[in-house]
């Protein structure tokens, strides 16, 4: 599973998962954090819709951390105060680019994960429409 | 959150900027270079920019002193000094020539600075030529062109109407025979201290976001015309009531009980070193 | 040649054009151009290939309807406008050798500020309206180097004198003096550093009739006394007889016709310059 | 021994922050930052977009030690954002990928997608509500239950799928009535990184305005629409929602699918629709819309509309009128900046007014010995 | 050159473009004038005499012919095709035109005009002071209309202020069109006494004179036109 | 040891600053050059220079004949852009760079322009041996009376710098650092005479 797929899960999901998921690298291997989780900023690339011109936006706090499992620099990053958060988003990273066997048991987390994350979109679209204005004069 | 801040509380990359503009400034003396500005914990208006550069200059091994009309004791100076203080933990100083960098707000101090030291200036608006034309596009260009008919026309206008230049603090100069330069609100008085300064001064405005810069020994010039000199203030015949000191930039201030106009030096450290060695000199005697 | 006088300015093929142009108007005989206006890209050339001497003393007229291109001409010539194109030289400025337009803004500013004066049709142009009068000539002679306030306000008063504003109203600003008055001060202040050349811009236009003859007359007195030389632009063929030495006919950014004054009044030779003097008699 | 300086402003400094502390908590209790962030939302969005730095637990500190003051809370927001590395740059965020939550349009009654009201206070009477005085934590979550409860039961009836919300700026392109215009890539200036030069680009004006103080962008844009500008805007759309924000990976090349997905952030973003008469080939004379752009953090959505109209302005300057000049609003709308320099009159200018006292008796004298020659 | 002045094959057509047409107004004019001469041109109105002493000054511009002219300051040129700046040079210096027409600036007193041909001979402004006085004196203009406009005066007058503009630059050649044209007898006898002066001074002149009577012991030489072409009366 | 990236080079800078703002007077970087790793391939002082100057808001650009390696090196340490000559804010001539590069850099290099002479490049030039007694004779602001220094180059580059520097403000800047790590600077108001006779 790519990464882009796979944070929006672990991000928008439950924080349990990505809790247990980083455990379990730490029960088995050994990680060096190489960055401690830290705050910084990430500056907001935006596009305006009058001249489809690009202008920043403003910064969102973030909070990064950096760890290494074998060869491999995982990163974790995620907009917010989440030093813990974001240090299982660094194992968890490292572990798919080393491609350690854990992850391929966790594929099947992350896909269960999704569909419950879908779902929830759709009773917050269908939260969403109740407040549509509906122009119908006339029942027929 | 547990946050520690960076030494002299700015990241590294923010200090960077600052520091290559710095180093342009000192190339082109007199010329406002725009730099980013990074926002500060004291007030724009409240010598963010000198803030700025002192941060982006200071050590370890530093001594600061920071005055606010010519006083170490203002609340401003204080302010900046704590600020600057809980960031590096330098050592402060009151004494004048024992400061590797003296930060100061509309005043440059009595004792003559020396090659090692820098002079940091707050400066609220950098642009000389502001109130002959308000359009910042407008006065970046009269600068490019060199073209500062503007900056004697204010003075002229001034002698036509009043019989003399009636500038307060400010008074423009012209560094390197290039730039006409706004000198910071100093009185008259220091304008002269400018001139083939020993020490580097380096100007900051950090809402108008430029830095700007006098190398040691460089030629600065206060605008004047031939047949109207440029004038200090004058205390002529006046001493400050407490050291006894002439020929410094003297408060004018009323006696509470006599209701008698009186004066006093307005660069306080300096006039404490002069009762102290007075002092010590009857001791002495 | 004969070992007359060098020209004071040469222009040569001067063109200056407003947007980028496109395919159809940079064709020669483009059928997508009305007059100088592209149709299809909104381009304008404002001056095609505009080449012309003056030479010492002289006032060189310049005549056409508005669009002709004739202010356009005069803003590039003072640096108002950068040029598309094209060279100048003044013989005052480096030997004449360097081409004026490829200077640096900071030389241009020197070549205006010491070799040129310009008065411009609309005075908010040419004076700071809220300065005193004086000051508006001495801002002009700062901007030569002059650093005497007691020199500047002497020669302010005469020139003020000489364009007839009562010495007691100028430390006024212009904002408060009429359209003549202000015309008369930008005039005085244009002239205030004895530039060699004196571009004028339409400069009666606009003024009722009388006050129109008193400036012509004050140009015409002060440009043979001082004996500087003159560009004049106007659309009224009655200033340039009054006042130019030499005339060219603009029309369409194009200099169609050019001559002596009288040559051009009494024996106009393109259709267009006849329209113009028989409207004018 | 000897003089030694007095240390009186040092200490009336230590005396003076003591009472600050005393006026915030002398009602003996204080209020938790949880608190703020989960009732001030309004504030909380004013706070984070006026100083340009999405985090709605530090707004909530700063909004706490402020006083609730949002002036000093932006102020110490953009101070902290200095000492703050910036670790990216994110993917340019597109319009289209707003998880919408309200969308409204002054101009289309029935646009597709529809009129979607979201949270409001548009229609809510804005009578006082007492009942809020009693309000307790016991009461909030017995509503909450029952509001949870019957969306629930109403979601088991419908069952929407997606929610596309086309534009409607994409159907009025669509018509030819407002210019095409194609995605322009240019790499945007940073107002935060370099400072400010004229004439702006189109990315230092947007980031202007967007973090600009919202009652001086509202009350500039204000005076555009009374009279003091050339402006007759429609709300074409406004919409409040969250976007994705995804970073590339620092060093590996970005593969669209590799990049991270680091949470989301809510804006309120609006089209202003302003119709503009155009000059067709041969002079001949349309009316068209153009539009005014504005977005900022959080639901703000008069500021978001006054910059949609400031944005509009700025782009076709007219000498008129200062809210047409771009100097004249990038250099005065800002918070700190205004607030800052106002605020600094009060700091002393002793050696300043001494300097003019000085050239205002040259004058005297200079008068008198006028008087005596004449 | 042996002749100041030689005409050779003048032809002037006038092209008017909105009327479609081409008039001729002069052809085959040959004219020699020698230094010192007095040379009269005469005939009827409208036979083209104006337009040949306008296409020696330039105002016409030539297409056939020669001008031939020799100069003091570039020797033989031809006057049909020197450059605009040499002819303005000569009209300064060498060449003047009268005319019964005060073509002047609207608000130029008698004394200005006066002292501006001076003060353009290069003279400065304390001798063209002075040189004004004597020649407004000489030129009999009562001492009343120094500084007065000369819009006001009567013809006499003007045309005694024209020549009196033209004779400061001690012109070489003067080209007289019709000056006297309007003027009563007593007028005429004075401007004829200053021809007369001119004459001795050197000056050489070519004049259109409508007044047979008034040409009498003036000329050297006379030419008569008839529409547009041309004979020698003899001298 | 290792350098500290906020107290080394907070160092740095402040010898910068001394430098350029008393043209000749040479800095030693030699107590930060001692502290860098010895992974570096090239000067130390030249990467010190790098590290206290370039980020990813920065351009450069290198002469060398490793300039392949310097550059990525540079690059991945400070995240600063590679560009050409004539667009880099930064411009490095290494010693081991053919002869003619620093000429060849400072005709390149971007001078500014009237309205913003801080847009122009800055030049960081190794050479042998800098020295504060030679045959360059320096005068203009921050120098009292005159300076004089030698840089151990051919002098090619003096008459390049002036004729670029011609219309001042516009101009570049030069920053000299030697084997010994001692540094000078050159900004672009400094007058520079050649061939002073030596007394």
């Amino acid at each position: 599973m790519k990464r882009k797929r796979r944070t929006e899960i672990l991000i928008n999901g439950s924080r349990q998962l990505a809790k247990n998921m980083a455990s379990d690298i730490e029960k088995y291997y050994s990680l060096e954090v190489i960055q401690e989780p830290q705050h910084g900023m990430v500056m907001l690339k935006t596009r305006e819709t009058a001249q489809k011109s690009l202008f920043y936006l403003g910064e969102v706090i973030v909070t990064e951390c950096k760890v290494m499992l074998k060869d491999s620099i995982g990163i974790g990053v995620v907009i917010g105060d989440q030093p813990e958060f974001a240090y299982q988003l660094a194992v968890i990273d490292a572990a798919f680019l080393e491609e350690v066997p854990e992850t391929a048991r966790w594929i099947g987390l992350l896909q269960k994960e999704e569909s419950k994350i879908n779902e929830d979109r759709k009773s917050y679209y269908n939260d969403i429409l109740k407040m549509k204005v509906s122009f119908e004069n006339m029942d027929v | 959150m547990n946050i520690a801040y960076n030494f002299a509380f700015f990241d590294e990359g923010s200090k960077r900027e600052i520091r290559r503009k710095t180093l342009k400034a000192i190339a082109i003396p007199g010329y406002q270079v725009p730099f980013a500005s990074r926002e500060m914990p004291i007030g724009r208006g409240w010598g963010t920019g000198g803030l700025q550069l002192t941060l982006s200059l200071i050590g370890r091994e530093d001594v600061l002193k920071v005055i606010d009309q010519g006083s170490d004791e203002s609340v401003n100076a204080v302010n900046i000094k704590k600020l600057v203080c809980d960031t590096t933990g330098v050592e402060i100083t009151d004494h004048t020539s024992n400061a590797t960098i003296i930060q100061s707000r509309h005043r440059i101090p009595e004792v003559p600075l020396r090659n090692n030291q820098i002079l940091v200036l707050q400066v609220p608006i950098p642009e000389p030529l502001r109130f002959y034309e308000p359009s910042e596009y407008e006065t970046k260009k009269l600068h490019g062109e060199k073209e500062y008919s503007g900056a004697w026309l204010m003075l002229f206008e001034q002698i036509m109407k009043y019989g003399s230049m009636t500038t307060g603090a400010d008074h423009p100069v012209m560094v390197h025979d290039r730039y006409v330069m706004a000198p910071s609100p100093i009185p008259r008085f220091d304008n002269p201290k400018m001139n083939e300064s020993e020490a580097l001064i380096l100007l900051g405005a950090g809402r108008e976001k430029k830095v700007y810069a006098v190398p040691p020994y460089t030629k600065v010039v206060s605008l004047d015309f031939d047949d109207y000199p440029f004038q200090r203030e004058t205390f002529a015949g006046k001493c400050c009531r407490l050291c006894g000191a002439s020929d410094v930039f003297l408060d004018e201030l009323i006696d509470e009980e006599s209701k008698e106009t009186v004066y006093q030096c307005n660069d306080t450290s300096y006039c404490l070193e002069k009762l102290n060695e007075d002092a010590a000199l009857e001791v002495r005697v | 040649m004969n070992g007359l006088e060098e020209p004071v300015l040469s222009v040569r093929n001067l063109n200056k054009q407003f947007g980028p142009g496109c395919p159809y108007c940079q064709q020669t005989q483009s059928t997508k151009m009305i007059k100088n206006y592209c149709q299809v890209c909104g381009t304008v050339y404002a001056c095609k290939d505009v080449s012309f001497e003056v030479y010492p003393g002289e006032v060189l007229g310049i005549v056409g309807e508005s669009g002709s291109g004739k202010s356009t001409l005069m803003q590039c010539l003072y640096f108002d406008q950068d040029v598309t194109r094209g060279e100048a030289y003044i013989s005052t400025y480096q030997n004449g050798e360097r081409n004026l337009f490829q200077e640096s803004a900071q030389a241009k500013r020197y070549i205006r500020n010491h070799m040129m004066g310009k008065v411009y049709q609309n005075p908010m142009l040419g004076l700071r309206m809220n300065f005193s009068s004086i000051g508006n000539i001495a801002e002009k002679l700062i901007a030569a180097g002059n650093r005497q306030v007691g020199m500047m306000e002497e020669r302010g008063t005469e020139l003020l004198n000489k364009v007839n504003i009562p010495v007691h109203r100028r430390k006024e600003a212009p904002k408060n003096f009429s359209g003549g008055m202000q015309q008369r001060v930008q005039i005085a202040k244009a002239l205030s550093n004895h530039p060699p050349l004196l571009l004028l811009d339409e400069v009666t236009t606009g003024l009722d009739l009388s006050v129109q003859a008193s400036v012509l007359d004050l140009i015409k007195s002060l440009q043979r006394e001082l004996g500087i030389s003159i560009v004049l632009v106007s659309h009224d063929l009655g200033v340039i007889r009054m006042l130019a030495d030499r005339t060219l006919v603009m029309l369409e950014g194009k200099v169609i016709e050019q001559g002596l004054t009288d040559q051009i009044l009494e024996d106009p030779q393109a259709k267009y310059t006849q329209q113009l003097v028989h409207s004018l008699l | 021994m000897g003089y030694v300086a007095v240390k009186g402003g040092t200490k009336a400094i230590e005396e003076s922050i003591k009472r600050l502390k005393y006026e915030r908590v002398h009602k003996g209790s204080t209020i938790e930052v949880e608190k703020i962030e989960a009732g001030l939302r309004g504030l909380i969005d004013q706070v984070m977009s006026e100083s340009s730095l999405y985090s709605e637990s530090l707004a909530s500190l700063a909004i706490k030690q402020a006083e609730g003051n949002p002036e000093e809370a932006v102020f110490l927001l953009r101070a902290y954002r200095s000492t703050l590395p910036r670790k990216h740059v994110s993917r340019v965020i597109e319009s289209e990928q707003m998880l919408v939550e309200r969308r409204i349009s002054a101009s289309f009654k029935d646009i597709p997608g529809g009129q979607i009201l979201g949270a409001t206070t548009d229609y809510t009477q804005r009578l006082l509500d007492f009942n809020l005085l009693e309000e307790t934590e016991e009461k909030v979550k017995e509503w909450l239950a029952q509001f949870h409860s019957e969306q629930m039961e109403a979601n088991e009836e419908s069952h929407t799928t997606d929610l596309t919300i086309p534009k409607v700026l994409d159907y009025l392109r669509g018509e030819g009535l407002i210019a095409p215009c194609e995605n322009n890539d240019q790499e945007p200036r940073d107002v935060t990184r370099e400072s400010l030069d004229f004439p702006a680009a189109r990315s230092q004006r947007l980031q202007v305005l967007t973090r600009g103080q919202t009652g001086a962008v509202t009350s500039l844009a204000y005076a555009v629409i009374r009279g003091y500008g050339a402006l007759h805007p429609t709300v074409g759309e406004l919409r409040v929602g969250s976007f994705p924000v995804y970073v590339d990976h620092p060093l590996e090349d970005g593969d669209d699918e590799d990049g991270f997905y680091i949470g989301s952030i809510k804006t309120t973003e609006v089209e202003m629709l302003m119709p503009v008469t155009v000059e067709k080939e041969l002079g001949k004379k349309e009316i068209e819309f153009e539009i005014g752009y504005g977005i900022c953090f959080g639901q703000n959505e008069t500021k978001a509309i006054a910059m949609g109209i400031l944005d509009h302005c700025l782009e076709n300057p007219d000498p008129a009128y200062p809210s047409h000049n771009e100097e004249f609003v990038l250099y005065h709308i800002d918070a700190v900046e205004s607030t800052g320099f106002i605020s600094h009159l009060k700091m002393p200018h002793y050696v300043t007014f001494q300097s003019k006292l000085d050239a205002a008796r040259k004058t005297k004298t200079t008068a008198e010995k006028e008087e005596v020659r004449g | 050159m042996e002749n100041l002045l030689e005409i050779k094959g003048l032809s002037k057509t006038f092209t008017l473009h909105n009327l479609g047409k081409h008039i001729r107004a002069v052809s085959g004019i040959e004219i020699d004038v020698k230094e010192g001469e007095f040379v009269g041109i005469t005939g009827k109105s409208g036979s083209g005499k104006s337009t040949v002493l306008k296409c020696i000054y330039g105002t016409y511009r030539l297409e056939e012919g020669s001008i031939l002219y020799d100069s003091k300051r570039f020797g033989p040129v031809d006057l049909a095709r020197v450059s605009e700046t040499e002819m303005l040079y000569l009209r300064k210096h060498e060449i003047g035109y009268v005319s019964q027409f005060l073509n002047v600036m609207p608000r130029t007193t008698a004394r200005q005009l006066v002292k501006q041909a001076i003060l353009e001979m290069g003279n400065d402004e304390c001798v063209a002071d002075q040189e004004t006085v004597k020649i407004l004196t000489h030129f009999e203009l009562s001492e009343e209309l120094w500084d007065s406009y000369p819009a006001t005066f009567s013809g006499g007058e003007k045309l005694r202020l024209n020549i009196a503009r033209a004779m400061v630059k001690k012109p070489r050649l003067l080209l007289l069109d019709e000056p006297t044209a309007s003027l009563d007898q007593e007028s005429k006898l004075k401007v004829k006494v200053l021809i007369q002066q001119l004459m001795e001074e050197g000056t050489t002149m070519l004049g259109i004179f409508h007044d047979l009577e008034f040409m009498n012991n003036l000329c050297n030489k006379e030419y008569k036109m008839e529409r547009g072409s041309f004979s020698l009366q003899g001298s | 040891m290792k350098l500290d990236s906020v107290h080394d080079l907070q160092t740095v800078y402040r010898k910068l600053v001394d430098s350029t703002s008393r043209p000749g007077f040479i800095s030693d970087l030699v107590p930060e050059a001692d502290k860098l790793d010895d992974t570096v391939d090239f000067s130390e002082s030249i990467l010190l220079l790098a590290l206290t100057l370039l980020d990813p808001e920065v351009s450069f650009k290198v002469y060398s004949k490793e300039s392949h390696m310097v550059s990525e090196k540079i690059s991945t340490l400070t995240y600063a852009k590679k560009k050409d000559a004539d667009e880099a804010d930064y411009i490095f001539v290494l010693k081991d760079a053919e002869e003619g590069s620093l000429v060849e850099a400072i005709q390149q290099g971007k001078p500014g322009t009237l309205k913003d002479p801080h847009v122009s490049a800055t030049i960081i030039t190794e050479v042998d041996r800098l020295s504060d007694d030679g045959e360059l004779l320096l005068t203009g602001p921050g120098i009292q009376k005159s300076n004089t220094v030698a840089v151990g180059e051919s002098d090619s580059w003096v008459e390049a710098r002036q004729f670029k520097n011609t219309e001042y403000p516009m101009g570049i800047d030069l920053l000299f650092v030697d084997k010994q790590h001692q540094l000078l600077a050159l900004p672009r108001t400094t007058r520079i005479i050649k061939n002073r006779v030596m007394n």
